[in-house]
């Protein structure tokens, strides 16, 4: 195929080049300009996925020079579906912070929104572990600046948390990468994989690699840097965190789980990472119910909701085929199913403190009268994490429901409908907060009603995203090495 | 011998890093984390590997000891360093005994086992050397074979500026410390930082063929930089805002209009064009070293930026 | 070429010895203003005669003159650190040989 | 002759460590960045011995590199550390 | 025992002690240089297990060392700048009940 015709090194470059753009001209263009980009990222997004689905996994090396003395580039179904997803959310979430910050903080806001879109588009492409390595830093840079740009004092103790814990995880990842290439001498995932061999060095390897992405991803013991982090931010970054950074680190986990055939040779570790998933779900319900304030229940929702996506990795079972694929189905659309409605969430929790001008939920009283719509989008997303139908969060949960069943494994339906259970206890006790009538202040701040629509717009997304299940599906099912290596 | 001097080696640069971690004073720590650097530069010699053992003695022991240094001074100032420090809880004790311990064992396992490995990149790596523009092994790694990894990790350099731009208050502020006003010292800067100057290019162009490349050229550069700074002439004082904006992202723009420019001339990402590869290396690399001493003195003076007369303790947050 | 080999190490052998002896004298002298005098003036001494004694290993004039600057710059270097040390040291007051109980950590108190 | 290399390069190791004492006792903030300075020549040293024994000719490079940022620290110690220290704080 | 063993050691030694610092340590400042200390350690082992796997010097890993150090020197300086201005807003050098965690 022509070189350049493919939409790849564009996904790459755009983003990386409207940073340096974004830094150096004048405040007021920062904004026209990064919307140009948007839309030639969500063009060269729909290109790929044109492309990949007619032709199939694309292989781009990179330099011209081929794996595994140079980084080759992977676009395939998965790697495909996350650049979608990433454009999509990313878009939204940064008209949002166009319309939602002033002039200074947005001029700061772009290039670190750059960054950070480019970071994680090389994380969905990269086939490389080392430059898995450089893409993470990447990504927790850009992170972290986003968080402590609010520059007061909550965001920045996140900010240093986030920073500390982030640094950890990726130092054990490199770790791990260092063995492994002391042990196999290559970097490149594929010829790992054709090389690979479980003696001790690979296993403590990929102990490594897994516990470093584990904490990154903040399964559950390891969640405590996120709840501050996701809920101290400002808005539009609170929603990008939740929905897209915390994916990357869990994308690295699921590739190196699958591609390596973990589930086949460390059965154990993936009841363990069952195990965390299911304290995830009920620790992070628990702790949302008993927030008072309404970004850190949106943000402890998140730590509940990344157990739901690790309880895929117990049921990707080599005996079980049939079970493992709708696991793998299951968990896909559960996380897309939250980048939507988590991003979608945090938008509209956002735009109701906007309009009490306090972050707590005992203020929200009087809300669903005043701001219909935007309870409205944040109920709809509700109704996604919650599970219930027609959503794609009610698909998810179905399918990983099925593939407990078939795989026998019983006990991990009790922990989706405990799950469920909370997630719908801490959704309604939001709402009835907005329910309530009391005699405080009417001076309420009225948002602009397109930040309200963004935030519905997303939800409904996640809604929708119960109607189309079947194309996500079929995207990540597309032939490829992954695929292969799927049990 | 040989296992004498590695088994010394060893031996103090375990003890000197227990003792930056452990000791009382964190000025201690601080210079023990310096000389660690220093030790660690022998150590890499040791491992045949120069390039990084030029790294880790411009950046470990002389730029992060320099930037931590300061930092310390700026907590000092306040007078309450290590005041607030209270001793930890014997639980997190355990915990990170028992992590420690775990990591460690599991290492040790690891290492013992180790296979023999299937691939030999470095033959890969000798047989394309001559078509890579340059004859020394590691810069054909970082800005040919795996230029895409240098790209992202200058992204990293310029991200950490971004992160602390956006972080300055105030546009305009600066180091607020005045330089010292030693006569001597300025009439060795005359000498020295000439001398730092040329030995950074010196690296720079030594690195098509030997050991040294941007990295060291432009650590080189910033330590002269801040050096300078440090003695009272402050060059980011000097620049326009502008002006060092432009500074800061030359090399990164510089790589990508290479990257990009060989997209449209209808190669991959970062292909070089044929016979080109070693000048546009060079090229790079200049615009590379020039922003990685900007980028570092950068990240020195932003660290600074806080004035001293603020509020310290009381706050109105919640 | 035996005498030069002998004449090598004999150099580099009281080099090595000189910065034991500046370590030492280091350790030993008691106040501030001293141990700059230790120290200046052992490491210097020190690495000259390693310097010159590893000239005669390659006779090549471009590693002798690198070897040469490198001495230099440390000369100028001690030098200049001793300098600032002192400098401040006085401006500080720091006393000549401080009595024999003070050890007490000014940072860590 | 790598003999004698590496016998000298034994003494200066020693003298390394007899130096990293100096610095745990201190007592002042001086002390101890005096006797990182003498670590630091002591490095040198030990570099262009070590670019003899391995052979590493690149080693007189680093050589070089640790000669021309010696200063650095005494110039960062002395303008910020010591500087913004009051004098009685100091001992 | 060759070198490359000795030095894979010494790196998982300072690894070792990093990570119990990292732990242990409530000092932001102290924590920044235990991370360091687990940089340096994985440096060491990256180049001396790779090595000492194939048997001769290893350019590539050389190369991936170097562009690690420089991104742990951003991350150090990028700390740093967050450890000052967390210390010039609240006056204190470590987290608030960190003891949590």
């Amino acid at each position: 195929m022509n070189m350049i015709l493919s939409p790849i090194p564009w996904l790459l470059v755009i983003p990386l080049a409207g940073a340096v753009l974004t830094m150096l001209i004048p405040l007021n263009w920062r904004s026209p300009a990064s919307m140009f980009g948007l839309l030639t990222q969500l063009l060269a997004s729909l290109l790929l996925g044109y492309q990949v689905s007619q032709y199939g996994t694309q292989i781009y090396a990179m330099a011209d020079w081929q794996a595994p003395l140079g980084i080759a580039l992977r676009a395939d179904g998965l790697a495909t579906l996350f650049i979608l997803m990433s454009s999509l959310v990313a878009t939204a979430c940064a008209l949002y912070a166009h319309l939602y910050l002033n002039l200074t903080k947005r001029g700061h806001f772009w290039p670190l929104l750059w960054f950070l879109w480019a970071s994680l588009n090389g994380i969905w492409l990269a086939a490389d572990t080392f430059n898995l390595y450089v893409g993470l830093e990447l990504l927790t840079f850009a992170a972290v600046g986003l968080v402590a740009f609010a520059s007061d004092e909550r965001s920045l103790e996140a900010s240093i948390r986030y920073l500390y814990a982030a640094l950890l995880g990726s130092m054990a990842y490199l770790l791990g990468v260092a063995l492994l290439y002391g042990a196999q001498g290559t970097l490149a995932m594929d010829s790992l994989a054709e090389t690979w061999h479980w003696g001790p060095t690979n296993q403590v390897a990929i102990t490594l690699i897994l516990g470093g992405l584990l904490l990154k991803t903040a399964v559950f013991p390891m969640h405590t840097w996120l709840p501050p982090a996701h809920g101290g931010a400002l808005t539009p970054v609170s929603a990008l965190l939740s929905a897209l950074v915390i994916k990357a680190s869990f994308y690295i986990l699921l590739r190196f789980w699958v591609e390596f055939e973990v589930y086949r040779h460390l059965p154990s570790l993936s009841q363990l990472l069952g195990v965390l998933g299911a304290g995830a779900i009920i620790w992070g319900g628990w702790m949302a119910l008993k927030q008072t304030h309404l970004k850190m229940v949106v943000a402890y929702s998140t730590v509940a909701q990344i157990g739901y996506i690790s309880l895929m990795f117990p049921l990707l079972t080599a005996e079980n085929s049939e079970a493992s694929l709708m696991a793998y189905h299951g968990g896909i659309l559960m996380l897309l199913a939250h980048a939507f409605a988590k991003a979608g969430m945090f938008l509209a929790a956002g735009n109701l403190i906007y309009c009490t001008g306090k972050p707590d939920l005992a203020s929200l009283a009087g809300m669903s009268r005043y701001r219909p719509l935007n309870i409205f989008a944040f109920g709809l997303a509700g109704v996604s994490l919650m599970g219930l139908p027609p959503s794609g969060g009610f698909n998810a949960k179905w399918l990983l429901l099925q593939s407990s069943f078939l795989s026998g494994q019983w006990w991990w339906i009790v922990v989706l409908l405990i799950g469920s259970l909370l997630s719908a206890a801490y959704i309604f006790r939001v709402f009835a907060y907005t329910y309530q009538e009391t005699e405080a202040t009417d001076s309420f701040r009225r948002p602009p009603i397109t930040i309200e629509l963004i935030a519905l717009c997303l939800s409904v997304a996640s809604i929708l995203l119960g109607f189309l299940s079947i194309w996500p599906v079929n995207v990540v099912s597309l032939p490829g090495p992954f695929m292969e290596a799927m049990p | 011998m040989n296992l004498l001097i590695d088994l010394t080696l060893l031996t103090g640069i375990l003890a000197i890093a227990a003792t930056s971690l452990l000791s009382r004073s964190l000025f201690q720590s601080v210079i023990f984390f310096i000389l660690l650097g220093l030790t660690l530069a022998l150590g890499w010699i040791r491992l045949g590997a120069p390039d990084i053992a030029l790294a880790e003695a411009a950046i470990g022991a002389g730029i992060t000891g320099v930037l931590l240094l300061d930092t310390l001074g700026h907590l000092k100032k306040t007078g309450k360093l290590d005041k607030d420090e209270h001793r930890p809880s014997y639980p997190r004790l355990l915990l990170a005994i028992l992590s420690s311990v775990t990591l460690v064992v599991l290492l040790l396992w690891a290492v013992f086992h180790q296979p023999t490995p299937a691939i030999q990149l470095h033959l890969l790596v000798e047989e394309a050397l001559p078509d890579s523009g340059v004859s020394h092994q590691i810069t054909a790694v970082l800005l040919n074979f795996r230029s895409y990894d240098t790209l992202l990790e200058v992204g990293v350099l310029v991200l950490a500026v971004l992160v602390g731009l956006a972080l300055q208050t105030d546009q305009h502020q600066q180091d607020s410390l005045p330089g010292l006003p030693n006569p001597l010292l300025h009439a060795c800067l005359t000498l020295l930082v000439p001398a730092m100057l040329i030995t950074s290019m010196y690296l720079l162009w030594a690195g098509s063929d030997r050991p040294g490349g941007a990295f060291q050229a432009g650590a080189m550069l910033a330590a002269a930089f801040i050096l300078l700074h440090l003695s009272g002439i402050k060059l980011s004082a000097q620049l326009s805002h502008r002006m060092m904006q432009f500074g800061l992202l030359l090399g990164f723009t510089v790589f990508l209009v290479v990257a990009t420019s060989s997209v449209i001339g209808g190669r991959p990402l970062l292909a070089y064009p044929d016979g080109g590869a070693g000048l546009l290396i060079l090229l790079i690399e200049l615009a590379l070293t020039l922003s990685i001493g900007l980028i570092l003195l950068s990240l020195f003076t932003i660290a600074n930026s806080p004035p001293l007369s603020s509020r310290s303790g009381g706050s109105n947050g919640h | 070429m035996t005498a030069l080999v002998i004449l090598q190490s004999l150099l580099l052998i009281s080099g090595a010895l000189m910065f034991v002896v500046g370590s030492i004298g280091l350790l030993r002298f008691p106040d501030t203003y001293t141990r700059i005098h230790a120290l200046t003036k052992a490491d210097n001494v020190g690495l000259g005669l390693i310097i010159i004694g590893l000239i005669p290993a390659n006779f090549s004039l471009l590693v002798t003159l690198k070897l040469l600057l490198i001495w230099l710059l440390v000369m100028l270097a001690s030098a200049l650190s001793g300098h600032l040390v002192a400098w401040e040291a006085r401006a500080k007051q720091v006393p000549l040989a401080p009595s024999e109980g003070e050890s007490n950590d000014e940072l860590t108190d | 002759m790598s003999y004698i290399y590496g016998f000298t390069l034994f003494i200066l190791l020693v003298s390394l460590i007899v130096g990293v004492m100096r610095i745990i006792q201190g007592p002042r903030q001086a002390d101890r960045l005096l006797a990182a300075q003498l670590f630091g020549t002591t490095g040198v040293a030990i570099l262009v011995i070590l670019a003899e024994l391995q052979p590493l000719p690149a080693a007189r490079d680093t050589a070089l590199v640790l000669a021309l940022l010696a200063m650095l620290a005494a110039v960062a110690f002395v303008s910020r550390v010591w500087k913004t220290t009051s004098t009685n704080e100091d001992h | 025992m060759d070198t490359n063993l000795i030095f894979t050691l010494g790196g998982i030694g300072l690894c070792g002690l990093g990570l119990f610092g990292f732990i242990y340590h409530c000092h932001l400042l102290r924590r920044l240089i235990a991370f360091n200390l687990i940089g340096n350690g994985t440096f060491l082992i990256m180049v001396g297990f790779a090595q000492r796997g194939q048997g001769v010097t290893d350019h590539v890993i050389q190369a991936l060392v170097l562009t690690g150090i420089v991104v742990a020197v951003s991350a150090t300086a990028l700390a740093l700048v967050l450890i000052r201005r967390w210390f010039h807003l609240k006056g204190s050098t470590q987290l608030p009940e960190d003891d949590a965690s």
